[in-house]
């Protein structure tokens, strides 16, 4: 029997194969969020489509009751712009981890947020290779050291945020495993959102990278560590004790004992130098003076969709020549007689 | 003094000269004029490498080789009757394919010493002076002077006024064939109808041509080529590439289907992208990914949708496909590869064909993981046998390679055109929301007797299912580690493949007895050289026959029994001995290789000796 | 005889191959300004490595009497890596399209970037498919009627500034081809760079994208399209008549009647924030009140190069363990005898 | 009670348990006892696909597999005597191997409500209440309990507890098979030096099973599987990653060159990379690249550099390195391309061996892209046949490609390791700045009779040149278009790998008579499992004898002579008859294929059957 959206619970979202993340890996929390928020979405579960690459969190897909592409590494990104182009009438979704995305697929990634196609990129930072037992990944921090880098890893990391930014991403926000409401309201935001979405997710590898974002999500050093941005509200932490102003063109921390909440920076969410700014916030929170990281939507702009584009041509293409006739197609312009 | 007027059964003309000097205009133009006359005709672009290499040098010399002829014909010829050379490098590029007598048509100011420098000739020794073309025929004609005069008045500059130089040849070329410039002028008018000036200018300089031939001395034979014998019929001209294209729109139609086509611009397969991207009116989506991982990956992505997902590329762009391509063997979608076969290996010679991507087509992958293969002969079967491909790629759920090359891509015939009605339906094995449930839920991976299984695509309700690369579970598709169901499905996709042969036609001799001596075995485009060379010795009364393979993998079923039939089968390949492998492998029969790897097409010559020699031996 | 690199002059660099490029195409007089920044730098012509990918412009080693290697499309700056992390000693510079670092190429590049192997990259950017007779690439603004694109492109472009920023880029430039004394300054510059040098170079299609980039380069239009800019020196151009200031976070279009040079915006390429904007500065001329275009040093920064932070691993590894010994290798922990 | 010993020449433990439980570390402690004890040793791995896939469940059994013997041995054996089971997935999953009345050694605790209903079995109908374990002897203790009872003094929580009782079951099968703990104590102590009261904890399990087995009345028999008479000398234990890691290292450093290795992980070959990067002190540079691509482009730039490139990956990476690889047989440069082949296509069975990637290594790429493809056939083996491939590369100046697989990456033997100085030398062809000058410059496609050009690299002086993947004019390395040259090219290309047969050894008959009926043909890692069979048969005074392929490309010079003297060549691989179709292509043999696609080895018993078989129909 066929549900309808409308009455769809989290159980509506699950299928029958056995979950098979390690025990602790923050990958349940999402795939508890995601069918949540998809309860709720109103979308059919045959119209909905998650696509994957390879990773412990391309697994992902198989635990969604919708139709689902567990695709090879790197390229899930690829071929939900294939799936989107031919079918703009589906909710597309792309798991994907931090190599998947932007090591071996950090192409397809940042030619897909250029074109805007409507699907949201759901990517699990793990800072860390899980799949294939734990190489560091290109979110790692310089000096990690793991398997393939036993004195420490050598590359500066990428910054997702700062990268997607300068590939033209129209919706870009960050949440994390731990924090289940957050990442609820990021992911609804995002589904709703025209255009692709790429939402950062901080997300613990129990057994080859456990606690890399403790400082993040741990309750005695989260509330100096993140700040949760609120399109309009002035950015402030630390318990409202803290916050961010901007000093010209500098952000500056500072205690709201000398400053008025009037006085901070506010966010918005469609500016986009407040939104390269906040992206920059990613210093390493052992600093003095870190800049605390930020979650929810630092960026998000309306700008064409990619296949609404292709749709539009092929309708124009209708309009001035007509439908296509296939007798005249194989005819071409000029014939002759034998 | 009168003109006298010669028959001829065939010619071939190479219009050449230098990249900026329209030799590829000319030669189209010739071809079309000739083909309305009736005549059978066959082409042969030859582009160089660089997209304007240094002008007058021997790389820069673009050519432009047609064979037309009264009676069938299937290459663009070996020998060159005509050779039009518009400056000094063309006529060194090229005068050893002339045959002995035959005609040079010399523009002089392309011999100037400027010319034969760049031409590398010894110092100012212009072969014009010397005796070195003694064997041949050679009329001189100061094409660019000529031109100029003729367009003293036209109000254009200099440098537009030599660019009509090709019309005046093209006029000349008329006058010596009998032909008409009716077909052409129209063609001048239309394609310059906003440009009055230039339309005009083209139009004196095609007929200033043709009455030079008619006026002067010095020129006083004609040739004619009577029309061929084709079937009667409405005939247009067509490239490989372009009916390539035609095709797969008349495909999707036929099967209901979307065409999505994922593509990154490579040589010689980026014309079908251009060709597909101006029939957006047939509702065709074309995407330019930002590669070819990304190219066939969304095409993979929109079969998996329900559209009809086609991507192309050539040698070095399919190398980079083949884990995804082992992904959809997998999903087993619709997927329809194509490769425009160029020479090889690495970026190897992009402007010049080659059949050496064959290997790659049944072998390329990692893993167990076979696939369609299947070949067009000619630039027009290239229509009719993608339309194969795409009726089996979603009538049997597997990804087909269809393996053209350059020389097909590029080179154009007459085509007697089908009408759309003569098409028969695809018929996808969709899946039903109702009908496909079983107790067991929705099974995606159960099959037919033809082991194919349905297409289930998003939005048909309760038939959610996830697919990936993992090995699958037979029947659930869920991922499945167990050995034997591994060796079962492994086992699986190649009969899937195999039992394809039972819906594709036999093999067929093309000409000659159905056992004997020798048979000669070709695929793709060899053909025309193969059909000439063997028609001709069996008119001298040889024991030889041709047949011709379109299906590369699964072979025609009965193949084995026709090599069987014959002492010797000798095959030509623009390859190293590939087919000579897998025909080795398959049926322990020792063929004879031909192989020519110059990255040109194997003549009818060439293989006429081959064939005699191989007689002999026996 | 082999030279002194003190005596070369521009001949020393060009080898006897013709070159094969169109008449009237930019890329001659980029290989020009190369061969004479070379000429000044001091290296030897066997110490200095060019690589490239597949283009019109990958041509380019063909043209350079240094060793070369002309290789896949998209692959030089992996191949770049490899051979700089193998000899530190060499000078090696990567010569690119725009397709074939941004499309096909893109993910090499910005792993490049991020690593910071100190090689130069020079990003011919004429907006179009040149070798492949035009096609449009991910620089061709949106709507470009190309061969692939005959109802014109739908894609979003790259702005490739700012995309080299968000991955972590720490050297910046733009130049073009009909300015060969600031080419030269450029060239120049990014050789000095230590870590990986970017530079935009806008070079004119002849044949396929003729006057691309026509509104930076005409006499007529570019005293008001451009800016050219210098470390400590405001944003000032159009002949000195107008500038840039900051309002707040905002970049503002001035003219120098109204405000004096004190008031503008001073370049500084060490600062990041200021290059993120910089790079923002991406206007279609056409629009009222377009920035100009920025030219020059765009940003600048000192950070470990990858090929360093290697051979420091090497080095410290010796130095703890003593220099592998192949007995000690091949023996492992653990024997016993038979 | 007096406990009997019963002398065995072989026995096959197999370890299986969650994969939490630490039956990996279980199954290496116990094989290095037994290898120092003088018994030969082979081991197999067998992971679970997932990380840590649910506990309890038969995807997350874990498994190590060995065999021990007093004679030499060549696989981890097919049938197991004794079978230790930590829970019921692990007796579910392994039960099929177990020989008749084999040893169930089963833990209770993992036999619980939970437990069972995890691994499917029917509802609370436990394997050791019913009869359905009846042909085995099955000996059930509670571990778990045990060693809670023996560490509850500890001062350790529950959970660390819990996972010492692998050592509980180690100590019970030293018992078993009367060996020592010293060696393990040594290990257990060395391992936790730092961590006191895990150390003791563990030695305290480990002696609580050994005495548990002696003091416990219920077990009677203890074995004893006496040395082997392996070749005197002094051994280690080696997997197969890891002497290809030791080999690389150890070859540069004899050709004189930096190692640099640029790779992304894949399973199975990342353990080579891990492997490396602990060895900085050798000067090996290892590079974890953004994906194959970058790996392989980066390792060719290497060598371009001087250094000795290479790169690993497994099939879905090494389809990915198609082009690059393409380039570098272009490049004519030293490039070493190592493929641990794991179950195909696409993701496939990425836990799991096969040999499937044979045609892809052979075939894979665009255009005529030849190249030699080399393959060790044990762990041991993968040292000396990565020396040779090494050797090839940088000697000939080719690309060289070494098929591994899971198996022989995984598996481990002991080894009669060579010192240093019995490794010959490997000889670069250097260029020289004064030598190498010609009249018409430095031409650096020049060849010696070999063909072999010189490895000229930057900071050589006057030797600057570039090279490319377009077609190459023979000598100057210039970009040519020329027909001829292409053809030639591509001929040398062809000759410069077939002439490495010249230089490599013939293949000699392993085992049987040097011609007679039936010829076992394998190559890489069937090795084992076909000398175990033929040795068998041959001692039964069967007709048949073994012959196993290291060069694949080019093939040794005799090997069609070999062939010939033999009536029948059954060839056993793990994938679909690959090297049967090279085989049948090259020779017309009509070579008979024993396929087995399963993600496992075939098994000694596999291949004798066939062998009988064969013989039987003959
Ligand atoms: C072409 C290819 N290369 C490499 C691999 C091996 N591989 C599988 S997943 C993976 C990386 C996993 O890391 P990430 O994307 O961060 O996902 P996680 O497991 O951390 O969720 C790698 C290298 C592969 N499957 N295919
Ligand atoms: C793998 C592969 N795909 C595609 C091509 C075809 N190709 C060669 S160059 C090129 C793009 C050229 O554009 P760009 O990089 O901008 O260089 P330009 O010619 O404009 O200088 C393409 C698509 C190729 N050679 N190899
Ligand atoms: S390895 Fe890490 S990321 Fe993967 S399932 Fe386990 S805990 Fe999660
Ligand atoms: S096609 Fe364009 S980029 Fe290429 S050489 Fe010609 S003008 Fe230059
Ligand atoms: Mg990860
Ligand atoms: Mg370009």
């Amino acid at each position: 029997m066929t549900k309808n959206p409308e009455d769809y619970t989290s159980k509506d979202l699950a299928t029958d194969q056995d979950v098979r993340w390690c025990p602790g890996c923050g990958d349940y929390s999402i795939l508890k969020q995601m069918q949540g928020t998809l309860a709720e979405a109103g979308v059919a579960v045959e119209d909905t489509v998650f696509v994957s690459g390879i990773g412990c969190s391309s697994r992902f897909p198989y635990y969604m009751n919708t139709y689902g592409i567990h695709s090879i590494h790197g390229r899930a990104t690829a071929m939900a712009s294939g799936l989107k182009a031919a079918r703009q009438d589906l909710s597309v979704w792309v798991i994907t981890g931090d190599g998947d995305s932007l090591s071996i697929g950090g192409n397809h990634l940042i030619h897909l947020l250029r074109r805007n196609f409507d699907v949201n990129v759901v990517l699990f930072n793990n800072e860390i290779y899980g799949l294939t037992k734990g190489q560091y990944s290109p979110t790692s921090p310089k000096g990690q050291v793991t398997k393939s880098t036993p004195m420490g890893s050598l590359d500066h990391p990428f910054n997702p945020g700062a990268l997607v930014m300068g590939a033209g991403s129209t919706f870009v926000a960050r949440s994390m495993d731990r924090d289940p409401k957050h990442m609820r309201e990021i992911l609804k935001a995002a589904s709703d959102h025209k255009g692709t979405s790429f939402i950062e997710v901080y997300q613990n590898c129990h057994v080859f990278n456990d606690g890399a974002f403790g400082v993040y999500t741990d309750k005695d050093s989260k509330a100096m560590t993140t700040i949760f941005l609120k399109d309009g509200e002035p950015l402030v932490f630390a318990g409202e004790e803290k916050g961010i102003r901007l000093n010209g063109m500098k952000p500056e921390l500072v205690s709201l004992s000398d400053y008025s909440k009037e006085d901070l920076w506010i966010h918005d969410s469609s500016d986009r130098y407040k939104a390269l700014m906040l992206t920059e916030f990613f210093d390493d929170q052992s600093k003095e003076d870190a800049l605390p990281r930020p979650f929810g939507i630092i960026y998000q702009e309306d700008r064409f969709r990619y296949e609404e584009a292709m749709q539009d041509q092929i309708d124009k293409a209708v309009e001035v020549k007509g439908e296509g006739d296939l007798d005249a197609l194989i005819r071409g312009g000029h014939t002759w007689s034998v | 003094m009168t003109k006298t007027t010669e028959k001829k059964r065939d010619v071939v003309i190479l219009f050449a000269g230098d990249s900026g000097d329209g030799m590829q205009l000319t030669g189209s133009l010739f071809s079309n004029t000739s083909a309305e006359y009736g005549n059978d005709i066959s082409t042969f672009p030859n582009f160089p490498a660089e997209i304007r290499a240094p002008q007058g040098t021997v790389a820069g010399v673009s050519g432009f080789k047609l064979q037309f002829a009264s009676v069938d014909i299937f290459t663009a010829g070996d020998e060159v009757d005509v050779l039009v050379s518009m400056n000094a490098a063309a006529l060194k590029a090229n005068l050893s394919q002339l045959k002995r007598g035959g005609t040079i048509i010399a523009n002089t100011s392309g011999f100037d010493k400027k010319n034969l420098r760049l031409a590398k000739y010894g110092d100012a020794e212009s072969p014009l002076l010397d005796d070195s073309l003694e064997e041949y025929r050679v009329i001189e004609i100061d094409i660019s002077k000529m031109t100029k005069e003729a367009l003293v008045d036209s109000g254009l500059g200099a440098k537009e006024i030599e660019r009509c130089k090709n019309m005046f040849v093209l006029g000349f070329l008329y006058w010596m064939y009998n032909r008409k410039l009716e077909n052409t002028e129209v063609f001048i008018k239309n394609k310059f109808a906003k440009k009055q000036q230039i339309m005009d200018a083209n139009i004196k300089a095609l007929k200033a041509g043709y009455y030079f031939g008619d006026t002067n001395e010095t020129f006083t034979s004609r040739y004619e080529v009577e029309s061929a014998s084709l079937p009667e019929g409405e005939y247009r001209s067509i490239m490989g590439n372009q009916a390539t294209a035609l095709g797969l729109i008349v495909a999707a139609k036929k099967a209901g289907l979307d065409l999505f086509y994922g593509s990154y611009p490579i040589t010689p397969a980026s014309d079908i992208l251009h060709e597909l991207a101006r029939h957006k009116n047939y509702g065709v989506k074309t995407f330019q990914a930002e590669d070819e991982i990304a190219a066939v990956c969304a095409s993979i992505g929109a079969s998996f949708g329900g559209a009809f997902g086609v991507t192309a590329s050539s040698g070095p762009g399919i190398a980079l496909k083949a884990e995804a391509i082992g992904l959809a063997i997998m999903f087993e979608l619709p997927l329809l590869v194509i490769n425009v076969q160029r020479g090889g290996p690495s970026t190897g010679l992009p402007t010049k064909t080659e059949q050496s991507d064959l290997m790659q087509a049944i072998y390329g992958r990692n893993g167990e993981a076979p696939m369609v293969v299947i070949a067009p002969h000619s630039p027009s079967d290239c229509f009719d046998t993608i339309i194969e491909a795409a009726r089996i790629s979603i009538e049997h759920m597997v990804p087909v390679m269809f393996l053209s090359d350059g020389y097909i891509a590029n080179g154009s015939e007459p085509w007697k055109f089908p009408s759309a009605d003569d098409i028969a339906a695809i018929k996808p094995k969709w899946a039903d929301s109702e009908k496909s449930m079983t107790d067991r839920g929705y099974l995606p991976y159960k099959r037919d007797e033809k082991l194919v299984r349905e297409w289930a695509i998003p939005g048909m309700k309760e038939l959610q299912h996830r697919i990936g690369g993992l090995e699958k579970d037979d029947e659930t598709g869920n991922v499945s580690y167990d050995p034997e169901n591994h060796e079962k499905m492994v086992k699986i996709r190649q009969q899937k493949v195999d039992i394809v042969a039972d819906f594709v036609p036999e093999i067929e001799i093309e000409q000659g007895e159905d056992s004997g001596k020798l048979l000669v075995l070709g695929w793709g485009s060899t053909y025309g050289a193969i059909m000439t060379a063997v028609r001709e010795l069996i008119a001298e009364g040889k024991p030889v026959s041709h047949a011709h393979i379109r299906y590369l993998n699964p072979f025609p079923k009965n193949l084995g029994d026709v090599l069987d039939r014959f002492d010797k089968v000798l095959i030509p390949e623009i390859n190293d001995r590939q087919l000579v492998h897998i025909i080795n492998s398959k049926f322990l029969k020792g063929a004879l290789p031909l192989s020519k790897i110059q990255g040109m097409p194997i003549t009818s010559k060439e293989i006429r000796e081959k064939i005699l020699e191989t007689l002999n031996e026996s």
